[in-house]
């Protein structure tokens, strides 16, 4: 029971912090927000001509962000690294 | 399982999940999708083949090596990738700037690196959700795989 | 060009390349994965060490991947914290390596030692790449990576008590993770990069209009980071998960892992938050606090264990506690001194827990009261834990001795003598657990398996050898480490 | 602000606001379940939410998914770059979840059951 209690005060204060931020965000989907600013713009406009991708997506998930997705196989690899050597080893 | 239902529709349906997992993989820089759902689809596919018929039938199909071997040649082929951009004397990953020709955008061989690294990714995928379900499913049950 | 220009990739690219390549290495050459991860950490080593000559004799630089310019591409920041952290980690990272190729043996089943080789490089790639990345998604991703490798060597021993502790770690971690990327989705959405630099000049001019979005980002980084770095009241993962694994493990996760976050931290703190924002909340006294109880806690705590490694274990927490002291005194001494120690424990703790594992080794005993007179019969690994011991406590000589003095120095530069204190009040505390374990290893008659251990191979010699001679050698000549250490805390704090 | 203020903006961001109240469950579902099975569950949930959050950002009105068609002039598309950065986030998920699940499938077998305090109970009771 007392545990439960700490569990609830715990999460309203986590909640009631978050909400406040929420209330400061940006508005959604509004184009003059700062996210919309020169880095998506040059993906969207110039991506054909640089990467002659048309999915603007694939083109950065494997060519201007390409780190990141190596990064991203690498984390698949390490997990059935891990999950392999758990289960072989016992 | 013994379901004869479930067998002969996965017998009909199989052959088109793995081509529109293809599909999905090689249209990457075209369509929405690319190595990651492509991938994820051609590995559901081989779950769905050993779940309506039996796991050694599965894994007939692709044993371990096979499937170990995929997945690390479709990272090694991504960070190759990224090795020969070096060797073509741009840095790291260089897909145009390091002189890879990007073809006539819009046709199915076009975009340079960005085809050849989405479909490593999409083997890896696929061959690491299939190991993953065999890894999980034998539990201790390898002793046929020791190598 | 030639190949050194690309050092800063290939110091990660060629242990994920090796990393890969190791599942068809152990299916079909088996004898080629212990030289193939040498191999490769030493190629780490060599990069490593050339990045620190480029950087110390020419100046921080970039490395743009795929020629993409910073804020549409990803880029990799070679400056001085940067290449002083891929020293540690590739240094300390090859002797444990060096060493737990025989200590492995006996510790795994033999068809898993090729995935340890796996897991550990992985583990040295996603650290390297960690403090070398200038991009707060791609350090989340190597934050990622890092935290499964670091499960994954514990939980590869064969004992219910490591999967139970990795277990804990990971979902601890995960945790970690989810406040990691909400706190950089904060940050993408009020300034639009996701680039260090840049976003470090977008946050002036925002601050104004969203204090509380900042804020709540930084609150959500430090208890991100702060799971992982065990920091005080988040280290509940830490004393099974360092005290269960393998001694390899534990001293790469003791010695490496804990700090690589503390530094990830450290960048964030001061190449991206802006100064006056870390004035406006209390966030430094916090990480102050919270490393004075860990310091005080972690002793204590490590003064009451039988168990030899669960000792060493909560002993970390009360040495990560000295670095992040170091990270919120905010002067430059201690800041040196902050991240000096990052380098100094790094060896002592490895030391300590390679000499504790090779003493298991020969003993198989883990009971702190059983190793009466262990000097006498295991002479290199007792001297090599004594070592650590001597520079846990900061006894003169020994390199503890002068990373506390630069934390001392700082907390009475900046008129906090209190935290001089609680450095004197530690070691104390130091002295209490250490020196009667070195007492009783050398004035005690052997009995039992300690009065007959099994000879160690020339691997666990070498290794210990190696890092003893280290804490001497950076313990008398500090100014070898010392130069990259103030230009790297001048140049985060803004004064070169 | 009054009371109709800080409605009018939740609704107005009503993505960030359900992903919050996800992130709450998802954390509540962790924290207060022993079954080992439901935290990984929570977990999910909570990288769910964050996921729905960073995506929500890119979000800009009217606008169509990225995917260009050459020859058509630019028209208003959302902005690509949090959908290509969540796509790594989920893998990691997906990553982080199985090896969890790797990691019960052991535990079961060691202890004979999924619940963390009974894990507790059998650990304390073996070690003293």
């Amino acid at each position: 029971m007392m545990r439960k209690l700490l569990v609830f005060i715990f999460l309203a204060v986590i909640a009631v912090a978050l909400v406040a931020t929420v209330l400061e965000m940006p508005p959604i989907g509004d184009p003059m927000n700062i996210t919309n600013n020169e880095v998506p713009q040059r993906y969207l406009e110039d991506s054909l001509q640089e990467t002659g991708a048309l999915n603007v997506i694939a083109s950065i998930i494997t060519d201007y962000r390409a780190f990141d997705t190596l990064g991203e196989a690498t984390v698949l690899f390490v997990a059935i690294a891990a999950a392999i050597s758990n289960l072989k080893a016992h | 399982m013994e379901d004869i239902i479930v067998r002969y529709v996965t017998r009909i349906i199989l052959p088109f999940v793995q081509l529109y997992g293809l599909y999905v993989v090689l249209h990457g820089h075209l369509s929405p999708g690319g190595g990651f759902s492509g991938g994820a689809i051609i590995g559901a596919s081989m779950i769905l083949y050993a779940l309506a018929f039996n796991l050694s039938a599965g894994s007939k199909k692709l044993s371990h090596d096979v499937s170990s071997a995929l997945e690390s040649g479709g990272a090694l082929l991504f960070a190759g990738m990224g090795i020969f951009a070096i060797l073509l004397g741009t840095n790291f990953l260089g897909n145009k700037v390091a002189g890879i020709p990007i073809g006539t955008p819009g046709n199915l061989f076009s975009s340079g690196a960005i085809m050849i690294i989405t479909f490593g990714v999409g083997v890896k995928v696929a061959s690491t959700m299939i190991t993953l379900f065999y890894s999980l499913i034998e539990g201790e049950d390898h002793s046929h795989d020791h190598d | 060009m030639s190949i050194v220009n690309h050092f800063p990739v290939l110091a990660v690219v060629v242990l994920l390349l090796f990393a890969y390549l190791m599942p068809l290495l152990m299916r079909w050459r088996k004898e080629w994965c212990v030289p193939a991860t040498l191999g490769a950490i030493g190629f780490s080593l060599i990069a490593s060490l050339y990045m620190m000559w480029q950087v110390m004799t020419t100046g921080p630089f970039m490395y743009q991947m795929g020629s993409w310019a910073p804020p549409w591409g990803i880029e990799f920041s070679i400056d001085y914290l940067a290449v002083f952290a891929t020293m540690t980690i590739t240094i300390v990272g090859l002797i444990v390596i060096y060493y737990g190729t025989q200590d492995l043996l006996h510790e795994l089943k033999e068809q898993v030692m090729g995935w340890y080789y796996t897991l550990y490089l992985l583990l040295m790639a996603s650290m390297i790449g960690m403090v070398l990345t200038n991009d707060l998604f791609n350090m989340f991703v190597f934050v990622e990576i890092c935290a499964i490798a670091s499960c994954g060597i514990i939980s590869i021993k064969e004992s219910r008590e490591c999967i139970e502790a990795a277990f804990k770690y990971l979902v601890l971690s995960a945790v970690g993770s989810g406040c990691l990327l909400l706190a950089i989705a904060m940050i993408y959405m009020v300034t639009g990069h996701l680039n260090f630099t840049y976003v470090a000049q977008a946050l002036p001019q925002v601050m104004d209009l969203y204090p509380l979005n900042i804020l709540v980002s930084l609150a959500l980084f430090l208890v991100g980071l702060g799971v992982k770095a065990a920091l005080f009241p988040l280290h509940v993962w830490l004393p099974d998960a360092h005290s269960s694994a393998p001694s390899p493990s534990s001293a790469v996760l003791s010695g490496l892992v804990i700090k690589v976050y503390a530094i990830a931290m450290i960048k964030l703190l001061y190449k991206v938050y802006p100064p006056e924002l870390l004035g406006m909340a209390p966030i430094m006294n916090m990480i102050l606090w919270m490393a004075t109880l860990a310091i005080i806690i972690g002793s204590m705590f490590a003064i009451v264990q039988d168990d030899i490694k669960k000792m060493l274990a909560y002993s970390s927490i009360a040495q990560i506690g000295y670095v992040f002291l170091g990270v919120g005194l905010m002067s430059e001494s201690a800041l040196q001194g902050g991240i000096l120690h990052i380098f100094n424990h790094a060896i002592m703790k490895s030391m300590l827990f390679l000499s504790a594992g090779a003493i298991i080794y020969a003993t198989g005993t883990r009971k702190l009261s059983d190793l009466k007179g262990i000097g006498i019969t295991l002479p290199v690994p007792t001297i090599a834990f004594s070592l650590g011991a001597f520079a846990m406590v900061g006894i003169p000589i020994t390199n503890g001795f002068i990373s506390k003095w630069y934390l001392a120095l700082g907390s009475l530069d900046v008129g906090r003598p209190f935290f001089a204190a609680v450095i004197l009040v530690s070691s104390l505390l130091n002295g209490i657990y250490y020196l009667p374990i070195v007492v009783n290893a050398f004035f005690g008659e052997p009995e039992g398996a300690v009065a007959e251990p099994r000879p160690l191979p020339r691997q666990m010699v070498v290794s210990l050898i190696l890092l003893g001679s280290g804490v001497i050698l950076f313990g008398v000549f500090p100014s070898l480490i010392l130069g990259v250490v103030s230009k790297a805390a001048q140049s985060l704090l803004g004064l070169l | 602000m009054t009371m109709i203020d800080i409605l009018l903006r939740l609704h107005q961001n009503s993505y960030y606001f359900f992903a919050i109240i996800l992130f709450i469950i998802g954390f509540h579902t962790m924290l207060s379940h022993n079954n080992l099975i439901k935290k990984v569950i929570g977990m999910n949930i909570m990288d769910t939410s964050i996921f729905l959050f960073f995506v929500a950002i890119g979000y800009v009105n009217g606008g169509r998914a990225p995917i260009l068609e050459p020859g058509v002039p630019y028209t208003a598309y959302v902005n690509p770059l949090p959908s290509a950065l969540i796509l790594t986030g989920i893998v990691v998920a997906v990553s982080v979840t199985a090896y969890a699940l790797s990691l019960i499938v052991k535990l079961y077998k060691h202890y004979g059951t999924i619940d963390a305090e009974e894990i507790m109970r059998i650990r304390g009771g073996d070690i003293q």
